[in-house]
Formats: structure tokens, sequence, C-alpha cells
């Protein structure tokens, strides 16, 4: 007993003695011949569901840059940290990529580590993209110089919204949302835009075991159709299953997470998600879409199934490349400036012609409403496809 | 206040849990130098008597008065009032060492009320330890006669533990002190420590209470004795006219069935 | 008059009672585990959300990632539950508390399994949530206006089965008898030179072998995620809190009244009212009732 | 002389940290992260250490003094300063309110009450307006007193000059009569009770006392990264918090600081991406709480009095059991 003591102290010791050698090596690796990219990807966190498949994305992505011969002729270095969307840590992750030389980051982490950060980033004077983030506040101002998304304004979602609930005769419209203080900030702007059909705001608990109480009080209201709005999987799924169960007949509609969680599907009830109506970023009629997917599947196999995760990591990449190599420099600000140039970068998600600008006072890339997909789900509980109801428009 | 007039009195006080009447309309007096002793069977009431007494419990009826003053309140306030007691079942800190235990009652007597409480704690940073705290204790530890003040309280005995809480109460410089049967597993030493402090508070006209199941070590200490019964008094008055009544004949050699509840 | 009319429409809505049973039932076997260690080893097991997820969560992945039956992956589920409740006994409960330190280093330790367990289970199996894959479920149906899921009956039957064993269990077997003997006193029943170690050993199996049934047969609602554990632990420990401990029953009637907020606070006051609602429910109930409906006896 | 050995050995860490983390801004951010735990860490230590009270609120008081100082500056145009001198006595009353409705509970209870509470609290700070709702509050000036505006490093240095000092008043704290009679109050209520200390009143003001020293964490958090919201000080802090002086030593406040620091080495410094912080820090909690009950400080203090020593004390332990 006393000597397993004693080696397990040893143990303990020998952990603790890292914390001064283990981390001596933090200086400036940038000399010149290399564009280092950080990467905050939350791979054991809450956000481990998202983030995984797109911090994945994304190295696949600068690996590809660098067989095609780097930025500029530099190659790519990628230097990673784990915040586990933890806000008190987040700062400190993003500290430590920029020690180790980050000319940009590319943030796959909650949003609420990333509003931490906001000042801290503001002074670091470094370009932060946030590619599948879909929560808009993040690039709001204030301290959102270096900030950007790839994502749509939920005006936009609203706009696709309204058409799709025109194209159903649709005049009365519950919306049920988890009443997650993020969530429902985020879907403020989407309720205010939607005031194309009359509404009727259902809150229900994030961590709630039983949607039923929320779902009755939708069934007394009697409405058309149905919107989930929510970015938590769980809550989503949980409603969907109530929905189908006691509102069977009423369209559903859902918010951009679902459809890219193929792993949500599965925890649907059999059948439950037929016919929901849900928002996704890819179609397989943009033929960029096609070709991304087809490299992904290189290394990813034949099951591969491409969604909008894989395709805004992807474009983050090639966003930051070409703002390199335009402005001919990693530094901070210049490469910022340089990133607030990009217009009209063609996307390799949304319809084809769905373009990607940024500006001054343009944080959230996309160009229209075209960038959404909407898509239905069929009776194994799989998107069988793009929604033959309402398909939005590069040109409106 | 003239001297006839008692110490601690209280009368009628009762307490019953559900059905069971643990003491029923207890009356009593203690004067100044003077050693009540409290004798009975198990299960007689004597611990809830204490317990009523120090606010441990909360009588269901009955009054208190305290030198003049009626008793109430949470054991707090009663012990701030002057009671100081100690337990059938020793209460140490056992973490703690021998002095600090010792010195808890004249510790606890500076942090009375809240305004004291945050005095200390401003105090405590400021001035961790005042040389005259320790030579209290060494006084605490001699006037009942136990050493080695650093020891952790869990290294010591049963016996040694009750001297302890003997010299703790009397660190709170109490007018009235409530003894629960601290002879129980007590050697000579420990009987003999315990006897002193007995003394000394007599002498300096404190009062005592003493409650024990030692029948000849209470009639040899006390000034009068309380035969309890079931809860009620069965007798009182002098050890030696106790020890020849007939209750007591009862109670403890009895006649009576002994209905032994715990 | 219209607030009465919402309220009755409210209480007098099937599908609500419903849900009202199913919830109802996953919290009283949550808290009937919580029951057995408290019984066996005078201890909340805070690891009992956590338990209950591995077994849910491990049995999903069985199915869904390596194609075994439904009912093997329930036994794997069951048993790895099992093992994980006797060696956080013998494993970490039993030294920390060996030592006498009072109940919070125990308490620390347990918190720690949970978030060990949680955190394992994220390593080896992922951290995304996973369909439900409970070893029984029913067909769907309607009762009038209603609709009763798949999991509903199951749920319903487990739980009359297993109140009902543990009742016997506890109160008509010699073990039991003496298990609550050991509950309620370790001292006497040490000094007695009762078995002590096996009872308790005994009491965290079945603790586990409960929260396991739970959570593997509740998955089939929602799915089950490592994120479920802690919020699983307090619902448990709430139900028997609010049921009280002196009955094996007691759980069963908390599950309710927990259900019963968790189904009535938000569709009379919504959602986002739920998480006060709860603060201060279990403030009211612990300042005038903190022994619970049903209180143990008073000893005298 | 050895009462004093943790005090000088932690000033020593805690100064070695300071020249270690030098100009480097990373480096600083650790430190900073690690004293934002160590502060909330020694608030737990006064209820929970001390008086033997498990209150899982910590993570509300942090958070009471981040938004004391984001708010102060961002809605009352105060310096950050200011809002760290309100913070704590805010917090306090929160934890004593909070305490006096809870009076009757203990253990296990009072941990579930005080943990729903910490979540009630966590969804309050987003649907309030002052608060910022969800986004909170970002873009907060940087530290300055009147004109001077202190580079990183010396807010660093402040820091650590604060967290030291408390460590070393609670210490003393600790060993005062005042800290007898709390560490008395957590074995044997009844005792103090009846020697005169009313045991509520006393948990009360060891609830008001850590609370205040963990908005003292919060508040430091804010004011060095500049911004907060409500999921800054989630249900996790809480954890971490109880978990943090058990790493280190119960035996001692340093043993908050140092569990701090292990803690911070392990989820942030350690590069593991594939495993997570929080496991080797629960995994850590656990063997220390298995085989080394006293933490690494006490481990240490045994060690260093020699392994004589150690075995006599093992020996007698297991002669014990």
């Amino acid at each position: 007993m006393t000597r397993f003591r004693a080696t397990i102290a040893g143990l303990l010791t020998l952990t603790v003695g890292t914390a001064l050698t283990g981390c001596g090596s933090s200086g400036d690796d940038d000399n010149g011949d290399t564009v280092v990219i950080g990467l905050v990807c939350d791979t054991t966190g809450p956000g481990a569901g998202y983030a995984t498949p797109a911090c994945t994305a994304t190295k696949e992505t600068i690996d590809q840059v660098n067989a095609d011969g780097g930025i500029d002729g530099k190659k790519v270095k990628v230097v990673q940290g784990n915040d586990e969307s933890d806000p008190t840590k987040t700062p400190t992750v993003i500290q430590k990529l920029v020690s180790q030389g980050a000319d940009a980051l590319l943030m796959l982490t909650s949003s609420a580590g990333v509003l931490q950060a906001k000042s801290l980033i503001e002074r670091t004077k470094i370009p932060v993209f946030m590619p599948v983030a879909a929560n808009p506040q993040v690039t709001e101002p204030p301290s959102n110089t270096y900030l950007y998304q790839l994502g749509t304004p939920t005006s936009d979602w609203a706009t696709v919204y309204c058409a799709a609930f025109d194209s159903l005769g649709a005049k009365k419209v519950a919306f049920l949302q988890d009443s997650s203080p993020s969530q429902v900030q985020f879907n403020k702007g989407l309720i205010d835009s939607l005031d194309c059909v009359d509404l009727d705001v259902v809150n229900g608990a994030i961590d709630a075991t039983d949607l039923s109480a929320e779902v009755a009080k939708i069934k007394n209201a009697g409405p058309d159709a149905v919107l989930v709005a929510t970015q938590n999987a769980n809550f989503d799924v949980l409603a969907q299953n109530t929905l189908h169960q006691q509102l069977p007949g009423v369209p559903r509609f859902t918010e951009l997470l679902l459809s890219s969680l193929p792993s949500a599907w599965a925890q649907a009830q059999p059948g439950a998600l037929e016919g929901l109506v849900g928002l996704a970023g890819t179609t397989d009629t943009n033929t960029r879409t096609v070709e991304v997917a087809q490299f992904f599947a290189e290394t990813e196999g034949a099951d591969f199934r491409v969604n909008n995760f894989w395709t805004q990591s992807y474009d983050a990449v090639q966003i930051l490349k070409q703002a390199i190599e335009e402005s001919g420099t990693t530094d901070g600000e210049k490469l910022n400036a340089a990133i607030q140039e990009v217009t009209g970068f063609v996307a390799s998600s949304g319809y084809p012609g769905f373009t990607l600008s940024f500006g001054d006072d343009k944080h959230l890339g996309a160009d229209g409403i075209c960038g959404l997909v909407l898509v239905e789900w069929d009776k194994d509980n799989q998107v069988a496809g793009p929604w033959s109801g309402y398909e939005p428009d590069c040109a409106a | 206040m003239t001297t006839a007039d008692p110490l601690l009195s209280g009368s009628g006080l009762s307490k019953s849990y559900g059905g069971v009447h643990a003491v029923s309309d207890v009356s009593f007096t203690l004067h100044a130098g003077e050693v009540l002793g409290l004798i009975g069977p198990n299960g007689a009431g004597k611990t809830t008597l204490v317990d009523l007494v120090t606010g441990a419990q909360d009588a269901d009826t009955g009054e208190l008065v305290l030198t003049g003053s009626p008793l109430r309140g949470g054991a707090a306030h009663r012990a701030a009032q002057g009671l100081a007691r100690t337990f059938q079942h020793p209460q140490l800190a056992l973490d703690l060492s021998v002095a600090d235990n010792l010195l808890l009652g004249a510790y606890a007597a500076r942090h009375r009320g809240l305004g004291r409480l945050l005095a200390g704690l401003v105090r405590g940073i400021l001035r961790p330890h005042a040389p005259a705290d320790r030579a209290l204790a060494e006084r605490l530890a001699t006037s009942v006669g136990i050493s080695g003040l650093d020891r952790h309280a869990r290294d010591l005995t049963l016996g040694e533990q009750r001297l302890v809480e003997v010299g703790r109460a009397l660190g709170a410089e109490p007018c009235v002190l409530l003894l629960d049967e601290p002879f129980a597993g007590a050697d000579a030493h420990g009987v003999a420590g315990t006897t002193r402090v007995i003394e000394v508070l007599r002498g300096a006209g404190h009062g005592v209470i003493l409650v024990d199941h030692n029948v000849d070590l209470v009639t040899t200490l006390a000034d009068r004795v309380m035969l309890m019964e079931r809860g009620r008094v069965a007798f009182e008055g002098s050890p030696a006219d106790c020890l020849a009544s007939p209750e007591m004949q009862r109670v403890y050699f009895g006649t009576a069935p002994e209905e032994v509840a715990s | 008059m219209v607030g009465l009319r919402a309220g009755l429409r409210g209480m007098t809505n099937p599908q609500l009672w419903i849900a009202v049973v199913e919830n109802g039932c996953f919290f009283a076997l949550l808290g009937l585990a919580f029951y057995f260690n408290l019984t066996g080893a005078g201890f909340f097991n805070f690891g009992i959300g956590a338990i209950a997820m591995a077994a849910a969560f491990t049995g999903s992945w069985l199915v869904t990632e390596h194609g075994l039956s439904r009912p093997l992956a329930g036994v794997v589920g069951v048993l790895g539950a099992i093992a994980i409740a006797v060696v956080m006994e013998l494993a970490v409960v039993r030294p920390v508390q060996a030592r006498g330190e009072g109940e919070l280093s125990a308490l620390v330790a347990v918190g720690a399994s949970l978030f060990t367990i949680i955190q394992l289970s994220g390593l080896f199996l992922g951290h995304e949530a996973r369909s439900g894959q409970p070893f029984w479920s029913t067909a769907p149906f309607s009762v009038g206006s209603a609709r009763v899921g798949s999991t509903v009956v199951p749920i319903v039957v487990i739980t009359a089965a297993l109140f009902t064993l543990s009742y016997l269990a506890l109160q008509r077997t010699r073990l039991g008898r003496l298990t609550r003997a050991i509950g309620n006193d370790t001292d006497a029943a040490r000094v007695l030179g009762l078995p002590i170690n096996t009872a308790r050993l005994l009491s965290f199996a079945a603790a586990g072998l409960i929260a396991a049934l739970a959570g593997i047969t509740f998955a089939g609602r929602s799915g089950v995620s490592p994120d479920n554990a802690l919020h699983w632990t307090i619902t448990g420990f709430l139900a028997l809190v609010i049921g009280g401990t002196g009955t094996v029953w007691a759980p069963l009637l908390g599950g309710a009244l927990l259900a019963l907020a968790n189904v009535f606070i938000p569709f009379y006051f919504g959602g986002d009212v739920l998480a006060y609602g709860l603060v201060v429910v279990a403030m009211l109930f612990f300042a005038f009732r903190p022994e619970g409906v049903f209180a143990p006896r008073v000893r005298v | 002389m050895s009462a004093r050995l943790p005090n000088v050995a932690g000033v020593l860490g805690l100064v070695l940290l300071v020249v270690w983390a030098g100009s480097d801004l990373y480096r600083s951010s650790l430190l900073v992260t690690m004293l934002t735990y160590a502060l909330v860490a020694l608030g737990m230590y006064v209820p929970f250490v001390l008086a033997g009270s498990l209150s899982l609120s910590y993570s509300a008081y942090a958070a009471t003094g981040a938004y004391a100082v984001a708010i102060g500056t961002a809605h009352a145009g105060w310096p950050l300063w200011l809002g760290m001198l309100v913070a704590p006595p805010v917090a306090a009353i929160i934890a004593v309110v909070l305490g006096a409705a809870t009076m009757r509970l203990s253990g296990f209870y009072l941990g579930a009450v005080t943990l729903l509470f910490a979540e009630a609290f966590i969804q309050l700070l987003g649907n309030l307006g002052v608060t910022g709702g969800p986004s909170g509050i970002v873009g907060l000036p940087l530290l300055s007193f009147g004109g001077w505006e202190p580079s990183p490093q010396q807010t660093v240095l402040m820091a650590v000059v604060l967290t030291g000092v408390l460590a070393l008043a609670l210490d003393r704290l600790r060993r005062s009569p005042w800290g007898v009679v709390i560490r008395a109050s957590r074995e044997v209520p009844i005792a103090v009770d009846t020697a005169g200390v009313s045991v509520s009143v006393l948990n009360l003001v060891a609830l008001g006392a850590g609370a205040a020293i963990a908005s003292l964490g919060g508040a430091l958090f804010t004011t060095y990264v500049g911004a907060v919201n409500p999921e800054t000080f989630s249900v996790n802090v809480i954890f971490l918090a109880v978990f943090m002086p058990l790493i280190g030593g119960i035996g001692n406040p340093w043993g908050a600081v140092l569990g701090a620091a292990i803690v911070v080495h392990l989820t942030l410094n350690v590069d593991s991406l594939a495993s997570s912080g929080t496991l080797l820090v629960s995994l850590s909690v656990l063997v220390i709480l298995v085989l080394f009950p006293r933490g690494v400080l006490g481990f240490a203090g045994t060690a260093a009095r020699g392994g004589t020593t150690l075995l006599t004390t093992v020996t007698k332990r297991g002669a014990r059991t």
C-alpha cells in the first residue's frame, strides 16, 4: 500500500512538474515562411457535436491548400486549442494560439466563449472567423472589427419562412423556442421579421424532459403550421417527437441546425421527422457543393454526406487564403482590411450563384437569401432533398 | 437580589415527544454556591431537563429565571446570559488540538452576537495569536488536571475528553455550570479533576447542576439532590435524606416496575 | 372566468396527464435508486444520474454502432451500470467514508465520479447525443384525444414492477430488513456484527440496476447524451427528498409531484419560468417539510 | 514554525509564477485564469472547508463580481476598480439572503437547493436588460486609476498580490480564535451553540465572507478580459471550486491556490486535445480523495517530514481501519 501511494505521488509530481518544463517554449514561431492558422475546436465539451466535423473539415481543407503549394508559396501551419466551450477558458486558449504565432483564428466553439473573448480579440487585432456559427450576436457591434461569420442574418431566414408559409397558405403559425436566454435573443430578430403571419410564441425549458405542455398549448391555439426555433438538437428532437405524436398533419418547420446533424435524426422516434421542413446550407444542384463534397469524400469515405458544417469550414479557409494572397501580408490589421475587400466570393454552399461578401459594416458573409435551402425529411427520418414547396432564388 | 433568591430557577417545565412525556411539570431551584445533584435511572429525563435549561431543546411549557431575569431564546443566547454545559456524549472538535478545544468556551464568549463575530473576524486576521490565550489554555488545563495541550482531541480517552469539556465550559466563565454525566467512563484522575472544578465553583459562589449515574459520587458532592423518575421529580432534599427516602428505594431497588425506554 | 376555463383546459387535458405519468415514473425510478443507496449505505449517491446515462448511452452505442440486438445491449447496459455502482462503492465511497470525515468528502467523491463517468462516456462513445434503444417498446395508440407513445406503457410497467419488487425485497426478506436496519443506524449494526459491507454493496448494485432500467427505458423518448447525467441526478434526488425517505413508496409520490411541476408550470407560466419555479418549490419544500412527505418515523 | 511553511512556500510560488509569466501574454492569461479560480476557491474555502457547509452557488457570486464591474463601467461610467470595491458587499448580501432562506438545510439538501439557485441565477442574468441579456457586456475599457493605466503585467501583479494577501489572511483567520470557533462549529455545532455563538449566524457570516472573496475572482476576470456574459461563470466553475481545495489540500488555504494552479495546468496548459481537461481534473480528485486525503500540500508536508514519519502515519492509519 505504501509503495502504491508513493508511486501515485511520483506520478502526480511528474504531472505538476510539466507545468514548469512542458510549456517553456511558447515563442513566436512565425518566421515568415509559414502562415499560422489558429484553430479553436471544442472537441470534448458541449459543442463537440458540430465542432468535431467542422474541425476535421478545416484541417482537411488546409492540407489540400498545402498540397497545392500553400498560400502565396508559404506553408500553412495549424496550431490548435480546445476550450470545451467554457468562456473562462476561451480567452486563454486564444492567447495561447496567438503566442504560438497564429495570424488568424478559426473558432469552432460556443458563441458564449467568443463573446467572452470579444474585447480581447479587439485588442489582439487579428481576424477571427466563426465559420459555422449561426448566432449573429457575435459579429454585431461593439468590438466586432475582427470577427466574421459566413451565415445569413435572421431577417433573411424570415423572408424564406414567409415565402414557405405563403406557399402553404399558412396564416397562423406557432413558434416553439427553447427559453435559454441566448436562443430567445437570437430568435428576437426572427420573430420581429416574421410579420407575414400571425405568430404565437411558446417557450420551453431547454433541458426539459418533456414538451407535452408546450405542445398542448400549441394544439389549443390551432395553428396552420409550427416552427420549432432552437439551436439545441435535443430540444428540437423532443419537440418533433411530441408534435409528430400530438399534432399529426400540421406542417412543421425547424431552424438551421438539425439538417446538419444526422446523429440527431437517429434520436427521433421512427417517422417523427416525416414531412418536417428545415433550413439547410447545401443542395446537390450547386456544382461547387458537389465538387467540395467529392473532395471530402476522398478522405471521409463513400458514406460521406455533405452539409454546411463542411462547406462553410471549407469556404472560411478559402476566404482567408484569398485575403492573404491579395494583401500579400499576414499582418493582422492589413489582413483584416483585405478580408473586408472580399466581395462576390462564390460559396460552396447554397444555390448556384450564392456569394459571400464582407465589408467594414458587413461581418455576416451571405449575400441574399439563396444561401438557404429548405429541405424535407422522409419517413425514415432522413433528409430526402430540397423541399418542393418553395426554393429561394438568388436573383431575389 | 438577596442571597435568598435562587441563582437559577425553573418552574413547570414539560417536554413530550409524540405521546412520551420525557419531562413533565418539573420545577427546581439552584442557589449561588450550591451544587444540585440530579439522579435517576435511564430515561428519567435528566438529560432532557439539562437540554431544556440550556436551550438545546425547546420546552413545551415552563419558565426559567436566571439571576432575576427570564431565561429565553436559543442555546447561544442563554449561554451569553451565563450558562455553560458539558454533554453526555462529549462534543469535542476531534480535528482540533486539546488547547483549541479548551479555549473554545472562552473564544465563543468573545464572539457572542453579530457585532463581535464580525469584529472577531477582522481581529483574527490582524492578530491570530495572543500569548494570553496560550496562558489561559494552560490555566484551564491545570484546573481540570489535563496535560498534552498540543495533542489532537481524537487521541484522548473518554475520561480526558470529559475533562476537556469541563475545562471548556469553565473558560466561558459561567455563573451556572451544567455537567451531564461527567464521571461516566472517567478514571480516578478524571473524577478528581472534575471534583476539584466543582469545589472551586462552589467556593466562588457559582451554581452547579450535576447529572450522573454514580449515585455515591453525586450524593457526596451535591448540597441537594433531585431524584427523577419518568420525567417527574420523585424526591428532593439533602443527599442523606434522599438516600434514606422510600422513593430512592423504590426507584433504584424497586417495588415499582422499571420501565427502561431509551 | 376565462382564467378558470384556461386552468381547466390544462387540468382536463389527458395528454398532459400522460406526460405526468411518464415523467413521474422516470423521476420515481431515479428516486428509488437514490432510496436504495440511502437505505443500505445511509448515503445519497449523486452518481445515479451518470449511471443511468451510461447504461442508456452504452446500450445505444452497442445497437447503433455494433448492431447488437436491443435486449442484448440492454443487458450489457444494465450489467455495466451495476458494475459501475459496485466499483464506486468499493473503490471510492467506502475508502473515503472509512476515514470518518463526515458526508462532505464522500459527496465530493461521488461528484467527481459523476464527472468522470460523463467524460469517459464522451471519450469512448462520443459526445454527441444518441437515440434511445429501449429493449421493449409498444406501438403508439390513442386514448380518446390523447396519444400514448411507445415508451409510456413500458415505463409504467417497469416502474410498477420495480417498486413492488423493492417493497417485497426490503420488507419481506431477511436481507432486506437487515439492510434497512443498517441504513437506520450503521454504528449499532456494526456493534451487532451485521454484514454491513455486503448489504451496502447490494444496495449500490440495486441502485445501479434500477437507474439503468430507468435510463434505458426513458431514453426511448428523446435520446440520451452525456450532458443528461447531472440533470438526471438532481431530478432523482429531488424526487426522493420531496417524497420523503420514510417508505419505499415515497419516491413514487415525489416523482409524481415533480412531474406535475415539470408539466404544469410550463403550461401555465411558460417554460422559461421552470428554472425559477424549481428553486422556489425546492426552497419552500425544504423549509416547511425538510423530511419530505413520508418522513421516517421519529424514534424517541 | 511548520505553520509558516505553507505561507512562505505559497508566496514564493506566486513570485515564481509572476517571474515565469514575465511579459508573455499567454502566460499572463493563464495566471489570471488561475487567480480567478483561486479566488473563487478561496471564497468557497470559508464556508465549505472551515464551516463544513456545502453551498454550491459560487458561480453566482463570481458572476456578481464580474457584473458589478461590467455594469458599473458600462452603465454608470465608473472606473473598473470601483466595481471591484462594490462587488464584495453585493455578493455578500446575496449570499446572506440566500443563506437565511436556506438556514434550515445542510449537507445534500443545501447542495441541491444552492445548485438550483445557481442555475436560475444564470437564467436571470440572461433575461435582464441591465446585464446586457445573453450576449452580456463587452468592450470594457482597460483598468485605470485616475490617469495611470497599468500594463497587463502590472494588473497580473496586483491580482497576485490580492490573492496572496487573501490566502495569508485566511490562513491567519483559520488559526485565530474566530477560526477555532468556526472549525469547531463544523464538527460539533451544538458545543459552539451552547458556548454562546449562534451557529446559524456564524454560517451566514462565513457565507457572506466567502461570497465576497469569490466575487473578487469574477471581478478580476472581467477586468482583465473586458467582457462578461451569463455563461462566463457556469455550473462548471462551482465544481472546479469544490475540487480545487481538495486537490491542493484542505489543511491550508494555500491548498485552494495550489489546486487552482493544478486545474488550470491540466485543463489549459497540457496539450491533450483528445482527452478533456475536465476528465483529468475529476480523475485527479478521485485519486487524491481515495489515496491522499490531505491533498498535495498535505502529502508534500508529510513527505518533507521524512520517510519515517510517513511510514508511521500510514501504519497508524492502517492500524485504525
